[in-house]
């Protein structure tokens, strides 16, 4: 590609042409501030409606300001990012959004960690001329059982509008209104719970501000563990050890797994867990069910729903729900680990320890949003008392790390309790896209060939950060093709194949957010950075190497566990704790 | 976890279906195919957007943002007698604004609204090109020009009167 | 053919129908059927003349009558007299407004002298559902000669020679905007035409819709041909139900003449024109905006680049033109790109339409040269300011222009004097201000307008302009300091530097117009919490004068409000927490004791 | 409706429909050609100054003459109607009177094709409506 020559802030530079001045400026170490702006490169989104006019920066021979996101470089171009005149209109423009934007930083969830704030604080704003007499937006806050919606704190950035609509093409946010009142919200505003969302969370994941949150919970779990009648129980799902760490200044990719099971031990939790047991179980399950549907297919069963889907993520469970209703019956029917956690904990597990469902309580903590709502949908709940009381986010649980003093570089790594602490390889790789999928060949593989996999555990084939990949697996001759999509924008595109009859796999793996659960909407924030997911990603495999089991069947407990209580895989006592069903969510119209 | 319903009069919801047909159930046919159900119904109600999105394959949250982005859109039923007030130049510069006020006053409500009895709706719009007659107020079809505050009870009553 | 001796044009624009004229027409062609002339006397419902302010028109030729506020029940007396007698309705004639005399022609009207009509050439003149009557006036011929004669580039070039700059508001040369979407190599091309006139006060673009559909249909067909597109597209706003019905009966009949359609006048060129729908959003009539909603979305401009002329509807290469640059096309290829450069001035060639209002004795749209200076515009076509109150500013190009004074009266107009005078040509609105108006409130009513339309894309629009509004509520309401003013000219700066489309860009300049010409006007309502117009209501006081109060109760009786008090014999007094400033009082008053402060 | 097929197609057309607008062309610009005014009071009426007015509008058109014609109310001379006044372009009015289709056939031909003067001529010592 051509180059072009160009000088900002006097600094010569040279880039490829196409680029924006916010990207050249950066190649020379000039951080323009920017705030509607977001490009998560590594999953191809990039948000730039040019809105907030915070990059605004002075071209010569241009009568007005440039938004420097969006405004490619030319050849010769002379940029100025610190002029008083871009100083004073980037200043007046930050006042005009604060002026319209609630002040209560001391109790917002976004405190600290609010890019609007720190771009308050980088420009040193103090007082908003006018504040007294401006009138500010007013709208309801939506309480969803995921996601909290504090619209007077949107600033119309885009990036949730961008995030569930092209990303995710959920369709649940859209702007409304216009001038002064536009915001984004669910159709007639509705309250995100009637809407189609999926609570995927990605839209909290890239909010700037405190518009969009999570449900908090820590409240809940502060009680629980004060309560001395309850034995509370903490499951952690494979991503949050490969993030966690971040919000205790490690390096992207740090693995504090040990170190996270002390700090809850150290909470008070009664017994910590690990959902990687669950995902384990999952695999014998799920595993069990593919080779089932499999058979039967090759034995010429044309009834039979191949390929088959995963079903371990709730917000894609949702999404098919919603929006392809008529292929409710194709995804598999175990439940995901966190549900299967529970139902075992509350059962098997309370057995064990002679307590009552009830003085039992589960906590899951989770890189997502969605298991908020999962664990309080109905068919996972007896008698009104759900299998998983509630679900915490690493984020969350790392706030209560820091509310309790304790800091995690001065944790000593310890174990998780048994029997449901133990796991395999194969159950954390459930953290990440792909992750699922070749834990549950690993074990499909073995049960349908009789062979062992030995050395050959790795399917680097099913590996990587590509939206959609597809690999074919050689099960002893018979070609088994797999399909695996992260995001459900690139989900619906292998949905409408097997819809239209086109599709050439056997199983599909689908999971809602970027790079699996590593890039969860409980996570700590990636502020744009996607090169953080990538590193989890990595975090998750070493993990998975580390492991001395890295099959799932070959989880001892697991083993223990059908053997004491479960007896076969997708047998009536585990139909019944491990497998469910899905429903038609999707709005019909009705003749009146 | 039930299922969201959106009901709809049989007639009502093959009117919407005819229409969306009409534009080949384009999505990008969405402002004129919400033009003719306006048209039809009088406003949008949700669940005439609902359908609407339904049959276009849109999703409701757009075709609700863009119901609300454009004037010319409305989730009120109007009244019997919609009155717009035309606040263009020509009509403010010449007293457009006592004028609006005045209908306010009288009638009770603010822009946007109708009244209890659904008799009247308040709208402003710019500039119906008769600037001649400024100010302008369009009650249904029929224009009144040259209207002064105290014409306001007069061009009321007109219609008060016509009760049944 | 009938051989019709004479016409009978009534005004069929929006404004004359507003009053009626519909109805005129149908009781003129009874009448003349009652006296069995309909062979001899032709009735034509016409596009708008302009002459608004004295709606309903009709003109009679050959003789060059003007009747103006006609009612339906003066057919009668038309046609007994004028047509059958052959005797003008002396009280129906135009009145000079000065010495209040009948004009007997049209042409000796001011409002129509120091006009040249290039764009509403067949406004007012021919039926616009007729297509033969379009083509009796050289219609098409432009179209035709284009496709015979021209190649693409010879198009554009002539284009480019003419200086036609486009009349939607920034004056690009229309030349150069063809030559890039002809240069954008493509598949599949688009001519679009806007006709989502917003402007408040300004209301040409329907007049020629109204009036000479086929001159945007024929215009878009010839850019269509240079530039390389088949598919021709009209943003109209759907408030404009008259001139979508002339455009529906106009786009049918140049199809069924082959004019529209597929192998136009043999040639292998093809081109079709279908209508999409504005819905209210004046934001629409910025280019990228527009096309968004017309791909039924929500009408926010984008950041250029990329152009429309790269990447506009569906992606596409598309040409945006608004209406009444169309309507100069076929004129300038008819004609000669020669001759149309001679018309105007340096930089801006041709005529301009204006929608002249406000408190002008003669509103309506007029049709000048570039170069004719605001005094003739106002004082010998408009007549000159109402009631013969003082002139006091002209408020051109709408809410993106700016308010001009005394001091501009002489200025030619063109796209870079305006814009040099602190104001814009923008579509072509013009409303004459006089005393009575306050420029503060003015600046007020510009911003509310942009704070409703604003689309809220981006920050400085959306928030920027609400705030400046409400400083500008303040200062009219007496609650503003000196300190502020700076306040509100920073953010009309920062307003303008950073917003994202045209709209926001230009929103504060009414307030910078305003700031800059009547300053002092500002610094009154901020110091002395005093409006010099009289016209903000916040700051004006009721007082009654004890000398001339005799004790009436008159005013005390009227006031809705109660904040009148005194017994009766006595003096009265207004109580100013009270007082609603409704006027009532002054009106009860028989003695001129209530006074305005 | 026939498709016009080429400009040749759009000429002709334009011939055929130039009538249409031809009153209204050159009633903006009446001074390029010639005027007649027919006085058209009752009383011109019923001494036959519709059948003039029809015959000069039907005559003027065949022999291509591009003419204004228009009817005037009284114009006086009530002793020598049918009237008619004759504007030649550049020129001053003359009034005719006791108009019929011969005379007017002949005023055609001489006065107006050729500005020769012919009998009948009055003194111009009217007021036309124009100026009451």
């Amino acid at each position: 590609m051509e180059q072009v020559q160009l000088t900002i802030d006097d600094k010569q530079v040279e880039v490829p042409q196409g680029t924006t001045i916010y990207k050249a400026a950066k190649q020379v170490g000039i951080d323009i501030p920017v705030l509607c702006y977001m490009n998560l490169e590594d999953i191809g989104v990039e948000n730039k409606p040019g809105g907030c006019r915070v990059c605004s920066v002075e071209v010569e021979g241009r009568k007005n300001l440039a938004p420097a996101c969006a405004t490619e470089v030319f050849d010769g171009m002379v940029v100025k990012t610190h002029t008083m005149r871009v100083i004073n209109a980037r200043r007046t423009v930050v006042e005009f959004i604060l002026s319209d934007h609630p002040k209560d930083c001391l109790t917002c969830k976004k405190s600290g960690n609010c890019e609007l704030q720190d771009l308050a604080i980088r420009l040193g704003i103090r007082e908003i001329p006018g504040q007294e007499y401006a009138e500010m937006s007013t709208y309801k806050t939506d309480y969803s059982p995921s996601i909290v919606r504090e619209l007077d704190k949107c600033i119309m950035c885009r990036r949730c509008e961008k995030m569930c609509n092209d990303f995710q093409t959920v369709g649940a946010l859209y702007a409304f209104n216009r001038g002064f009142n536009a915001a984004v919200a669910p159709a007639f505003e509705m309250d995100l719970q009637y809407s189609p969302c999926t609570y995927c969370g990605q839209c909290v994941a890239v909010c700037p501000t405190g518009a969009l949150t999570e449900v908090d919970h820590s409240r809940d779990l502060i009680d629980a563990i004060s309560d001395p009648n309850t034995t509370v129980i903490a499951q952690t799902a494979p991503a949050v050890r490969a993030a966690l760490g971040e919000e205790f200044g490690y390096e992207p990719g740090t693995l504090v797994t040990g170190k996270m099971v002390s700090a809850l031990r150290r909470l008070g939790f009664d017994y910590i867990f690990d959902t990687d047991f669950a995902a384990d179980l999952t695999i014998v399950e799920e595993g069990t069910e593919l080779l089932d549907r499999l058979s039967k297919y090759l034995e010429g069963d044309k009834e039979v729903k191949l390929p088959m889907l995963t079903s371990c993520c709730p917000a894609w469970v949702r999404f098919i729900e919603h929006h392809f209703p008529e292929m409710k019956d194709v995804p598999s029917s175990a439940r995901s680990p966190q549900q299967m956690f529970g139902s075992v904990a509350k059962t098997y597990f309370a057995e064990q320890i002679n307590k009552k469902r009830e003085d039992v309580v589960v906590v899951s903590i989770m890189p997502c949003l969605a298991k908020k709502y999962e664990s309080q949908r109905e068919e996972f709940k007896v008698e009104d008392n759900p299998d998983v009381d509630f679900s915490v986010t690493t984020r969350e649980l790392a706030h209560l790390i820091k509310e309790a003093n304790f800091h995690l570089k001065d944790m000593e790594d310890e174990d998780f309790d048994r029997p449901m602490g133990e796991s395999t390889g194969a159950g954390v790789m459930f953290g990440t896209t792909g992750g699922v999928i070749e834990a549950a060949t690993r074990t499909a593989y073995e049960m349908y060939t009789g062979n062992s996999l030995d050395e050959h555990i790795v399917f680097e084939q099913l590996r990587g950060f590509e939206a959609i990949r597809k690999a074919t697996v050689d099960f002893n001759g018979t070609q088994i093709n797999i399909g695996i999509a992260h995001g459900l924008g690139n989900a619906r595109k292998l949905l409408e194949d097997i819809k239209e009859g086109k599709s050439e796999f056997h199983a599909i793996e689908i999971m809602a957010c970027p790079g699996g659960c590593i890039g969860g909407g409980g996570q700590p924030l990636h502020h744009n950075d996607t090169s953080i997911l990538k590193a989890r990603q990595q975090a998750i495999y070493r993990e998975d190497e580390n492991k001395p089991i890295r099959k799932s069947h070959e989880n001892p407990e697991i083993k223990k566990l059908y053997e004491e209580y479960l007896g076969k895989p997708m047998g009536e006592k585990a139909h019944h704790l491990l497998h469910t069903r899905y429903f038609d969510l999707s709005r019909k119209i009705e003749i009146e | 976890m039930s299922r969201i319903k959106v009901k709809l009069k049989e007639q009502d919801l093959n009117k919407i279906q005819d229409i969306c047909k009409a534009h080949g159930n384009e999505p990008g046919e969405l402002i004129n195919v919400l033009q003719q159900t306006q048209e039809h119904f009088g406003y949008l109600p949700a669940e005439v957007q609902e359908a609407v999105a339904n049959e276009l394959g849109l999703s409701v949250a757009k075709v609700y943002g863009v119901v609300t982005f454009y004037s010319f859109f409305t989730m009120i039923p109007q009244g019997e007698y919609p009155i717009s007030i035309c606040t263009g130049t020509a009509c403010y510069v010449r007293g457009a604004d006592n004028v609006l006020q005045e209908f306010k006053r009288q009638l009770g409500i603010e822009v946007g609204e109708t009244t209890g009895d659904g008799k009247f709706s308040l709208n402003c719009l710019r500039c119906v090109g008769a600037c001649g007659l400024a100010p302008v107020v369009l009650v249904g079809d029929k224009t009144y020009g040259r209207v002064a505050p105290d014409g306001v009870n007069d061009i009321l009553s007109e219609y008060k009167d016509n009760k049944e | 053919m009938a051989n019709y001796k004479m016409h009978l044009l009534v005004c069929g624009g929006t404004g004359c129908r507003a009053s009626a004229s519909d109805s005129i027409g149908e009781s003129l062609k009874q009448k003349l059927e009652e006296n069995n002339l309909r062979e001899e006397v032709q009735v034509i419902m016409t596009g708008c003349f302009g002459f608004c302010e004295q709606g309903p028109i009709v003109k009679i030729l050959p003789d060059n009558t003007f009747y103006t506020q006609v009612k339906p029940e003066d057919s009668e007396e038309i046609v007994q007299e004028h047509v059958i007698k052959g005797r003008q309705v002396e009280r129906l004639l135009y009145k000079d407004p000065e010495k209040g005399e009948p004009i007997h022609d049209a042409r000796k009207m001011d409002f129509y002298k120091k006009q040249i009509r290039i764009a509403l050439r067949n406004c007012g003149f021919i039926d616009p559902e007729n297509i033969d009557e379009y083509i009796a006036r050289d219609g098409y011929f432009a179209l035709g000669t284009v496709l015979k004669d021209m190649s693409r580039e010879d198009v554009i070039s002539e284009i480019k020679e003419s200086g036609l700059r486009g009349r939607g508001g920034g004056g690009f040369p229309a030349g150069l905007k063809w030559d890039f979407a002809y240069k954008n190599e493509s598949d599949q091309k688009y001519v679009v035409c806007n006709a989502d006139e917003g402007d408040p006060g300004a209301f040409m673009d329907r007049s020629i819709l109204e009036g000479d559909p086929h001159a945007v249909l024929e215009a878009m067909a010839i850019c269509g041909y240079a530039i390389g597109a088949d598919k021709g597209l009209i943003y109209i706003r759907a408030e404009y139900p008259l001139a979508i019905k002339r455009l529906k009966i106009a786009i049918d009949q140049a199809r069924q003449y082959g004019l529209l359609g597929e192998g136009i006048f043999s040639t292998d060129f093809n081109f079709d024109i279908q209508l999409r729908y504005g819905a209210g959003a004046f934001v629409c009539g910025e280019e990228t905006a527009l096309i968004h909603s017309m791909e039924g979305d929500r009408g926010e401009p984008t950041f250029k680049p990329p152009f429309p002329a790269e990447s506009g509807y569906l992606g596409k290469p598309t040409n945006v033109n608004n209406v009444e640059t169309y309507a100069n096309v076929p004129v300038i290829i008819n004609k000669g790109a020669g001759w149309y450069s001679k018309i105007g001035t340096e930089k801006s060639k041709g005529t301009k339409v204006f929608a002249l209002a406000g408190k002008v004795n003669n509103v309506g749209l007029i049709e000048v040269p570039m170069g004719t200076t605001l005094r003739e515009v106002i004082f010998e076509i408009g007549g000159g300011i109402k009631e013969g109150k003082k002139f006091k500013a002209v408020q051109t190009g709408g809410p993106s222009g700016g308010c001009l004074t005394e001091d501009h009266l002489d200025t030619p107009i063109d796209f870079d004097n305006l814009l040099a005078a602190g104001s814009i040509m923008g579509s072509g609105g013009m409303v004459v201000m006089d005393e009575d108006d306050c420029m503060v409130s003015v600046a007020k009513f510009f911003l509310e307008f942009t704070v409703e339309e604003s689309c809220g894309k981006c920050s400085p629009c959306r928030i920027g302009n609400k705030r400046m509004h409400e400083l500008l509520e303040r200062i009219t309401q007496g609650k503003a300091e000196k300190k502020d003013l700076q306040r509100l000219k920073n953010m009309s700066h920062v307003i303008a530097d950073t917003s994202l489309c045209g709209l926001g860009q230009t929103a504060p300049s009414p307030v910078l117009s305003t700031l800059q010409n009547f300053w002092d006007e500002y610094v009154a309502h901020v110091e002395d919490q005093r409006c010099p117009a009289g016209a903000c209501k916040e700051l004006m006081r009721y007082e009654i004068i004890p000398e001339n109060c005799v004790g009436c109760t008159a005013c005390a009786r009227k006031c809705p409000v109660g904040a009148i008090t005194g017994e009766r014999k006595q003096v009265h007094y207004i109580d100013q927490e009270k007082c609603i400033k409704c006027g009532a009082c002054v009106e009860a008053c028989k003695f001129d004791a209530v006074i305005i402060k | 409706m026939a498709k016009i097929k080429s400009l040749e197609d759009l000429k002709k057309k334009k011939e055929d429909l130039q009538k249409k607008v031809d009153l209204r062309e050159r009633a903006d610009q009446p001074e390029h050609f010639v005027q007649i005014k027919v006085g058209m009071a009752t009383s011109g009426i019923a001494s036959g100054a519709k059948e003039v007015m029809d015959f000069l509008m039907e005559a003027l058109e065949k022999r291509n003459i591009e003419a204004v014609v228009t009817q005037a109310g009284d114009m006086g001379y009530s002793y020598a109607e049918p009237t008619i006044e004759v504007t030649r372009p550049d020129e001053e009015p003359v009034v005719f009177g006791y108009v019929d289709t011969k005379r007017a056939d002949e005023i055609i031909e001489k006065y107006i094709k050729r500005g020769e003067l012919v009998d009948g001529i009055l003194p111009q010592n009217y007021r036309t409506i124009d100026e009451e």
